[in-house]
């Protein structure tokens, strides 16, 4: 299996971009993303398109195609890829494939979604399931997987406000994140209550955006840029499903970071910086458990400690998260991976991890029977 | 006369005095489900049709106060509900009278009643469990 | 790079599922073809699923996952992929890449589509692409392709019609197939004109429908059948777009048949049978060419003397194709494969060509400027 | 006073009395695009505005005679038409009150009117080509 290196990256602010089509959107960060690596259209070899709801609100199909012909990418293989909020990281997993496997030697990634328009209506797990029929909306999972979490560890309401408070403050070092004011644990609590516990603090917004990476076989990276990034691991899988399922600790993050450290040949004491996938503030502390960052159970009293702020042991979003950031479904997991290479190169400004080496982006999308239908878990490392 | 109000989804419950969830069973692997899946995901054998205990034990919950879907109530109660003789976890309604006093360990019981709409916009019955 | 079989297959009729959801349609060919392929649902290492429209019909995200969970498969890459026309042949191609590559041993592709629904409307390139929005319908842009066929080349009406005969004459062979009865030349110029010169009977009907094919590394594949069918080339490859652009010929889809032609170390007089995207009677006509079946022009003569009928040098679409089954998008490149594998298993009844060794697959899809976004085609043989 | 009426598409022609389709045209490349793409394609360079030719030749075309989307009268042409002196070949809407005697190399000319309805619903100015 050939080494596969990040030569580029580009993406837009998250937030509204209400003057953008959906197409328009994504077509800037690829041109960016391409003249960081010092890469001609015609030296890109396939494509690797994703967005969840494009379908639905403008009745997009291969839309990745046209994207990628405005940036000058014609005639080589593209596939439009879905995989709810993995979709972007999924995308990528494909894109590492085709390299390390040697089908071709570089490849973009180009994750995209308009979502702040007015005809969005709930993001369900499908509008003929029973579970959403039942009136399952998605934070009312995440608040349940609250609540076990409370009852079981004694997670406290203010420790879960800790993680937006955060990320937040992550975010006002961070000009593409659409939320930037810093806000205080009791903003969090006292703002609208969702679904008990989540209040809207507690939970992501909607947002436009598009993020773009752009690989090359590692073999070849130096043609392209100065200071190639590595994929040292890339994981995708699915729920297990099982019935009874316990909503914590999650199986399916655990078991999609171990195979990316064992893949990766490290562990979390090696992590330098984390971006995870905070839809909402339980879903942070759940996955510092599964990337292992402390013992099941543990997360609110991590982040109470700062060990995850920036200039703690092991900051997670440094970016702001999708709390601040907002999260434009199939751009989610491209824009982690983003974040994750500046970090690594040293060009993540005020929000720099210093001296940061390796890098891991988890991320999970899907609901399904408790589980989660899709969850990566992708590693980067400076060689 | 008034047409039958019809069921949120069809076959996954017995409308009677005492209502039943219709789960599956595999009579090969002895295990239950609910909804009744196409195959078993076990062995891949036909699975008939079962009822499921009416009797449950709240795992988790939450309020939800956004603006619902399906026309129901404003805030309403969504859980995973125990159907400890049945082994099953299984993702309800919960009663959108009774918000006050839910907790993980409560005992519940299955109720069939005409509440908010299907996924069509017709007003239909739904399943949710109410505190004992 | 290993070689890869198929070990299984399994399809639904094409036509009316009303009494089945979308999730429910897709779940007993795989159970079929896992059967065919004595595979236990835990051997399955990989599952690519794909649809194109389920996600604005049904508001349907990650339903791979949900629909392979029915079938046991669990844990495992899932990959949700859209291309249009060629969503299902894109995902063989994924999975098939999975393999000759040696990130996984097996994988499952399954293709499905419900569009006999009420809400389907027209299917254009985009509901707010500059083509669609003056009034390029898909079936405009094919009838366009159809008058240049025959401004250029004397192709007659009538030659275009007996694309539509000769593949109901091959239906009605077919149980799988929508439609069977048998239909005269002035059958299909006397049905109601859809796109001048394209009348109704010239177009493929809407389906529902779900196709699967499961896959195996070829060292391994006698495991699980006695009759695995080799796959000689998968190849994909998006549009040039180029301006002005021909219609006729259709330089994407020669440039998507040569290389499938590379790879294998074959040509055209190797071909025993072929299933082709004949959505429009023009479209088998111009496939034909493409393949090299007959030089540029020649289609409709081609037709004429009867080569592509069962029982011909070289039968087109013995399943009926699109005309007949009807076209569920998701599905369609899939259900060409599965075809294709009955064919040269031996096991395609009174439809059967015999001795087929070498079957190719092509499949295009999604409008942009006169171009397809997507073209696949696919060689399989026996060995 | 009346609203104007909106173009079916921002930006992508004028409506004077003489209206002209708004192309792109790459500086570095010399190539003309229609419509006027985000950037050049061909150099990712930025990319002017370019008023295009009014007059074109019918490269090919069809009648639309199913239920028209975007309320298109029934039926209506759609052709694709060179424009010469640009080089370019686009896919457009021909007039719709002229489907009869329509042919490939029919020199055509370009028009701007209230005709159908937007992707919104809205009545809208639409550019089509007429024989001339
Ligand atoms: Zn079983
Ligand atoms: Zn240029």
């Amino acid at each position: 299996m050939r080494k596969v290196d990040i030569v580029g990256v580009g993406m837009t602010s998250f937030g509204k971009h209400q003057d953008k089509s959906f197409i328009e959107l994504a077509v800037p960060p690829i041109v960016d993303a391409l003249k960081e690596a010092n890469m001609k259209p015609s030296q890109v070899e396939a494509g690797f398109c994703s967005y969840a709801l494009a379908g639905r609100l403008f009745g997009a199909v291969t839309a990745g195609q046209t994207i990628l012909w405005h940036a000058g990418i014609n005639k080589v293989p593209v596939v439009n890829v879905e995989n709810a909020c993995t979709s972007g990281s999924t995308a990528f997993h494909l894109a590492w494939m085709g390299i390390a496997l040697g089908q071709f030697d570089t490849a973009i990634v180009v994750g995209v979604e308009k979502m702040v328009v007015p005809n969005l209506g709930l993001i369900s797990s499908g509008d003929t399931e029973i579970d959403t029929l039942e009136g399952l909306v998605t934070p009312a999972s995440f608040a349940m997987r609250a609540l076990c979490h409370m009852a079981e560890y004694g997670t406290t309401a203010e420790q879960l406000a800790l993680v937006a408070v955060k990320n937040r403050r992550h975010a006002s070092l961070n000009q593409l994140s659409q939320f930037r004011d810093p806000i205080t644990v009791e903003d969090v609590l006292r703002s609208p209550m969702i679904c008990d516990p989540l209040t809207r603090l507690s939970c992501c917004p909607n947002a436009d955006g598009a993020a773009v990476v752009v690989l090359s076989a590692a073999g070849r990276s130096r043609r392209f840029t100065a200071k190639p990034v590595r994929v040292a691991a890339s994981v995708l899988v699915t729920g297990s499903y099982e019935n009874p399922i316990d909503l914590v600790p999650w199986e399916t993050d655990y078991r999609a970071c171990k195979k990316a450290y064992e893949i990766a040949g490290l562990g979390p004491n090696d992590l330098d910086v984390v971006e995870c996938h905070d839809a909402f503030t339980i879903s942070e502390i759940l996955h510092y458990e599964a990337m292992l960052l402390c013992p099941t159970g543990e997360g609110g009293r991590l982040v109470e400690t700062g060990a995850t702020s920036l200039g703690g042991t092991i900051p997670v979003n440094p970016s702001g998260g999708l709390l601040s950031k907002g999260h434009p479904v199939g751009a989610t997991g491209v824009a982690q991976l983003v974040e994750g290479v500046r970090q690594l190169r040293g060009e993540a400004g005020a929000r720099q991890t210093e001296g940061a080496r390796v890098f891991m982006a988890q991320c999970m999308g899907g609901d399904k029977d408790g589980d989660a239908r899709s969850c990566t878990a992708n590693i980067l490392m400076n060689n | 006369m008034d047409e039958p109000v019809r069921d949120v989804f069809p076959g996954i419950f017995e409308d009677s005095k005492n209502p039943r969830l219709i789960g599956g069973h595999c009579p090969g692997c002895k295990r239950k489900f609910f909804p009744k899946p196409i195959v078993c995901p076990y062995c891949l054998g036909p699975v008939g049709a079962t009822p499921l205990s009416r009797e449950g034990v709240i795992y988790s919950f939450s309020i939800v106060r956004i603006k619902p879907p399906f026309g129901l109530p404003q805030p309403y109660p969504v859980g995973l509900v125990d159907l400890v003789e049945d082994g099953l976890r299984i993702i309800t309604l919960l009663d959108p009278l009774k918000t006050e006093g839910l907790a993980i360990g409560k005992n519940v019981h299955l109720m069939v009643e005409p509440l908010g709409v299907d996924a069509g916009g017709q007003t239909c019955l739904r399943y949710y469990f109410t505190p004992v």
